[in-house]
């Protein structure tokens, strides 16, 4: 479809209905110097625009507040931060974001408080996570038939904050009555938090948790060793015929090449969310462009994605 | 009663002096359901080529302390393709195009104007002389007086249509070079196009964007955009297009006042989809509050030297004239 | 083990790589209650005219966008009243004095550079070939790569000390000007000096500063800097100082990496005094957490094209050098 | 003196104790249309190193917090801002500010709550308003010999927002037994929450509010005409022998200039404060610069004032 009109996509004014950092809870509470500090904030906002129809992998731009509430970077936040839907309840009207603290705009979101009122651009990315054959992302892999989701193995992997789109994905596929396994990978046991949501969510059909660090409850690793033993167990899946599998990831870049060379390897279907800086978020100023294997050579992560096939990605050393 | 923010000059016809700056609001389609694009006093696509451009490798964009800098490198779908799907779509939606024009030699630019000269509802070219993120082409012509005469010479001839002329501000001598775009037959001159800036991401040690540096835009780069306007508009006899940084109704009246006949809105629009029409709206207050009935009896008020064009009233012009595809609501 | 930051280059040897930016930090004193002026890597003062010079009309400052405009005109007491009563209580405080020297003509900058040359305390002159705020002088000499020339030969011959001359952003071409005052035998390059900008007060329909346009300093200017400073570190020979919006120990650190052998830090100590003490010792805990040993091994690093001068350790230094006034707690 | 080291200058984190938004109190509420909703503030900073020794007329540099909370302007504020000490507490250790809400600093200070800390320089300036001989500003007209306190008559003339320091100033003035009248201006009724704290001094020997419109309990016109008043009736101020009158002013440049022409003319002493944009606060970057009668013709108002005799202030044409 090239160029998109963005007809669909609501700009207004978001209330904020919840602003919280995530703290370690329970046994890995205090237990955290191992890890350089990483924050993680839940950001929930009234969007009942956004909340009705969002597919999961999409993301909203949001405006931050003015100012870098550490007085860290003079003139940041400026541009919009693209943030991906965590979760939507569209009977409430409500969505949510999970996000790290990284930088001045993440840092402003944080300083939030229920009330306060922040400009949101979305549902965007015109290739979702594609749950049925109608999600397909544009420039997809031809040929291919999408399996009905209802006989569906879906493996999810998630890396640290990439977690935060599976949340909704894994809910939109569990309604769909696939299988969904989630495999979650974090740096660290104070990182465990951004596990917490997925052991909330009704019938998934396994979730394996691998840390970098040893920490009771968890596998030491990475999460792409999670993925290749699932994949190396996949024909018999602990002898239940998984029927169609396919793989969606989310993740730091490394993470997500390495889930992209085990799931060619399996010959299993994969799709992979992408991240890139981004200016207009809808497909303008042609800012986020991401380096495929095919003809022209960019596309957008905003409009084309940010969800692709992961042998569309070019994962060529040139782009670390 | 509403003040006046019509504005007619160089062969343009604008309901409001505010229009978009190139490669912020790609072929106005992105923006359709976030805008009305016909309430936008023109639009400038971004730049087109005779043939498709890839563009440069990602990152492309950087946040900087009140600005951004942006390494696209003029990615586009080339000629054929904006003549065929995106001109046709932007004309019927009513705002006037201009169309923003790059090349790799003289030849690449006049070929370009050619086909564009007949194309339906071109309402004016720009000639992207000063792109900074681009081997060849872009800054290479446009930062020597010389070999920007002879590319606007070339264009000149190969169009019929208003030529506008876009400024690097990365020269020592921005007024001196305008003269010489004016000299080879430019309709009206805009500017500034990005700064050249860099960053480095000091945890790899490397330049952040592939190609090194970037252009530099927003508000960082605003005062240096006006002090340029102000001389340019103090050097030239055409009509300036200003722009830079523009983020308020308050800074588009400050280039105004320096001597630009129209604004163009850049990366406001990124943050802001509707900053063009708000833009227009903030200016109208104004006007409103000043008790000014008309947005052309700003030019140039704060430049003693002023010798630019100036706009006319939209109803003073020929009705004839306004054949340049833009709909008006006056 | 603390990281090193000392770094010797150009004659000159600086317990941190960090100095004050001309014209920013007075004559030290100023601060003298709000930072300690030995813990810094060099004090560089504001600029000294051979006769007082009055200053522009006010207003004079103009906050911008992550920056500031301003207009000062190198106000300042004249050569005489520098050497009797600025220079030595600033000398007495212990830091390196580095003056910052401007004229009106060649003759000036050459006899406030021989009066200098014996002075005692004076560790290096900058000369100011850049201030785009008055109209002799500045800029007049700075825009123009054979008057720059010309100019600093004519100091060269008049001084022993290290000779740093401090170039304009306000041109084409600023690696062709560097090349052109190290062949005159500038001993270092430092830039950037601000960028001409200008304001409107839209109220009164008037420029805000008395001489139309100002210079633009700050956050926002960093990414011109930087970008310009890695031209020059891959043009010229000598070493290089850095300077344009540095905030934090990071934007140091990135101007190093760049090719600057030593960074000055200017509209960052209106806001915070202690900013040419901090960020040194942020550059520090840089140096630490990746575990560099010394700041020198930063310089460069980002530059493929990287060929100015390089600093060395202090202690690789004849310490009989270090005659330049700087006590030195190593 | 020339160059100050400000040796004696404090530099530090003041918490805010007090911050809120100056409403029109009492009949005038409710009545504010005519005036264009300029708005107020007062900021309470602890702030004991200040406190103790600030003289009238001095001011702090304040870092505002990040971010213009009305999002008009990008990567504003940047610099500090001058704002006038309007009371202090030494016992209590705080100092009280008193604002006008007009660009993003003020907007920034304006959203501070209690328990915020702010980055505060001060005090500042070398020329207060002189209550003894001993705080006669370095530049002062030289010759005169300071009348005692004691057997003083002091005008203090405020405009607008301009009264803020002239409430220390009186003060201090009553404290050293001086006779001291109050002329205020202000545009609207709205405006005559900054005379209030004037109400609160004990032993003020005067106070006369003159608003542009006409307002009940104030006189219509400007504050200047009050003055011209008060001189002419000077001789035998209301049958009292004044002994010596000592004049000090504080408002916008045209009042002041009105006041300086008047108080020459009735040959009585004035000392005014005046307004500049300050980037460094210090005489360090030479951006205050006000023009004077003297030479060399510029003094810095950071350095040598706010406070300058009014005869030395160049109110030519050229500098409106
Ligand atoms: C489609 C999309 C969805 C996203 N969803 C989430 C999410 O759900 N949760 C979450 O925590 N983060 C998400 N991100 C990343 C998030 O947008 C950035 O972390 C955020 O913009 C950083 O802003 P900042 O001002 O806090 O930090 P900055 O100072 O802007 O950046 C901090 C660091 O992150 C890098 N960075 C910044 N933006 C990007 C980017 N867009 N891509 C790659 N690197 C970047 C910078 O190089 C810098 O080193 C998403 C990004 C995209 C493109
Ligand atoms: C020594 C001194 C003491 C002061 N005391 C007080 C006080 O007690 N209460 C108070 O309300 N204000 C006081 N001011 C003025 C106050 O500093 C400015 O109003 C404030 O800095 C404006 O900042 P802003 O970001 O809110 O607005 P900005 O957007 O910076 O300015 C708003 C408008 O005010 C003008 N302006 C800004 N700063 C100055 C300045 N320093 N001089 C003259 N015009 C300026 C600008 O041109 C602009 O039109 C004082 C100023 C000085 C120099
Ligand atoms: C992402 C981006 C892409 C741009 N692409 C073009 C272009 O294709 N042609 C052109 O003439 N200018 C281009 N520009 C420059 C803008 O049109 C404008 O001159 C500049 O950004 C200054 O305006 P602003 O500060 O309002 O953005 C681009 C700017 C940005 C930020
Ligand atoms: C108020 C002010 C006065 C300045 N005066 C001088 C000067 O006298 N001589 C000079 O070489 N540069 C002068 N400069 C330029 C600075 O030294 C420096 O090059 C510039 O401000 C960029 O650095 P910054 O962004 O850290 O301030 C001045 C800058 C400012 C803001
Ligand atoms: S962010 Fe502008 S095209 Fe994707
Ligand atoms: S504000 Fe810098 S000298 Fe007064």
């Amino acid at each position: 479809m090239g160029v998109s009109d963005n007809k669909g996509t609501w700009r207004g004014r978001a209330e904020v209905t919840d602003s919280r950092r995530l703290a370690p809870s329970g046994p890995a509470a205090g237990y955290s110097e191992s890890n350089q500090a990483r924050s993680y904030h839940r950001l929930g906002l009234k969007a009942p625009e956004v909340a009705g129809r969002v597919r999961p992998g999409q993301f909203l731009h949001v405006l931050c507040p003015p100012g870098d509430p550490r007085g860290h970077s003079p003139g940041r936040p400026l541009l919009r931060r693209p943030l991906s839907v965590h979760d939507a309840d569209p009977q409430a009207g409500t969505v949510e974001m999970l996000f790290e603290v990284r930088g001045p705009g993440t840092a402003a979101l944080a300083a939030t408080l229920p009330g306060d009122v922040l400009d949101v651009v979305g549902p965007l990315g015109g290739g979702c996570f594609p749950v049925s054959g109608d999600d397909r992302p544009s420039g997809a892999t031809a040929g291919r038939t999408p399996p009905e989701p209802r006989s569906l193995t879906a493996i999810l992997v998630g890396g640290g904050v990439g977690l935060a789109p599976l949340l909704l994905l894994a809910r939109v596929l569990g309604t769909a009555r696939a299988r969904v396994r989630v495999l979650a990978g974090v740096a660290s046991r104070a990182d465990l938090v951004l596990v917490e949501p997925f052991y909330a969510l009704p019938g998934l059909s396994g979730l394996v948790v691998a840390t970098e660090e040893r920490t009771a409850g968890a596998e030491p690793g990475l999460v792409a060793d999670l993925l290749a033993r699932e994949l190396s167990e996949l024909p018999g899946l602990r002898g239940v015929d998984p029927g169609p599998v396919v793989v969606y990831a989310c993740g730091p870049r490394p993470m997500l090449r390495e889930v992209s060379r085990l799931a060619r390897g399996a010959g299993v279907e994969a799709w992979v969310s992408v991240e890139e800086r981004m200016a207009c978020g809808v497909g303008a100023c042609r800012g986020c462009a991401v380096r495929t294997t095919g003809r022209p050579p960019y596309r957008l992560v905003c409009r084309d994605g940010p969800v692709f096939a992961a042998g569309e990605i070019d994962w060529g050393g040139a782009e670390p | 009663m509403r003040p006046d923010l019509g504005v007619a000059f160089a062969g343009l016809r604008m309901k409001t002096p505010v229009m978009t700056a190139s490669g912020t609001f790609g072929y106005g389609r992105e923006y359709a359901g976030l805008v009305n694009l016909s309430a936008i006093g023109a639009i400038v696509v971004k730049g087109v080529s005779l043939e498709p451009w890839e563009g440069n490798r990602p990152p492309r964009i950087i946040e900087t302390a009140s600005g951004m800098l942006n390494s696209i490198g003029l990615e586009n779908p080339g000629l054929e393709r904006f003549l065929e799907a995106d001109l046709p779509w932007l004309v019927s939606s009513g705002a006037p195009v201009i169309v923003n024009v790059v090349g790799r030699t003289p030849t690449e630019y006049r070929e370009v104007a050619r086909a564009l000269d007949g194309a339906p509802g071109v309402a004016a070219l720009e000639a992207n002389i000063s792109c900074p993120n681009v081997e060849e082409g872009g800054l290479a012509f446009g930062a020597d007086p010389e070999a920007a005469y002879g590319l606007v010479a070339a264009m000149r001839e190969a169009t019929s249509l208003p030529l506008i002329v876009k400024l690097t501000p990365n020269v020592t001598d921005v007024a001196g070079l305008a003269k010489r775009v004016v000299d080879a037959g430019a309709d009206a001159v805009s500017l500034i196009n990005t700064l050249v800036g860099m960053a480095i991401d000091v945890e790899s040690g490397r330049a952040v964007l592939a190609r090194g540096t970037g252009g530099l835009s927003g508000p960082a780069v605003k005062p240096v955009a006006l002090a340029m306007v102000y001389r340019v508009a103090a050097a030239v006899s055409v009509p300036v297009i200003g722009m830079g940084g523009i983020w308020t109704g308050r800074d588009a009246v400050e280039f105004l006042m320096a001597g630009a006949s129209a604004v163009a809105v850049g990366t406001a629009t990124f943050v802001d989809p509707s900053a063009p029409v708000r833009i227009a709206g903030e200016i109208a207050e104004f006007l409103a509050r000043r008790g000014y009935g008309w947005v052309g009896d700003l030019v140039g008020v704060a430049n003693p030297g002023f010798r630019a064009g100036r706009p006319s009233r939209l109803a003073d012009e020929d009705p004839v004239r306004n054949n340049q595809g833009g709909t008006l609501d006056d």
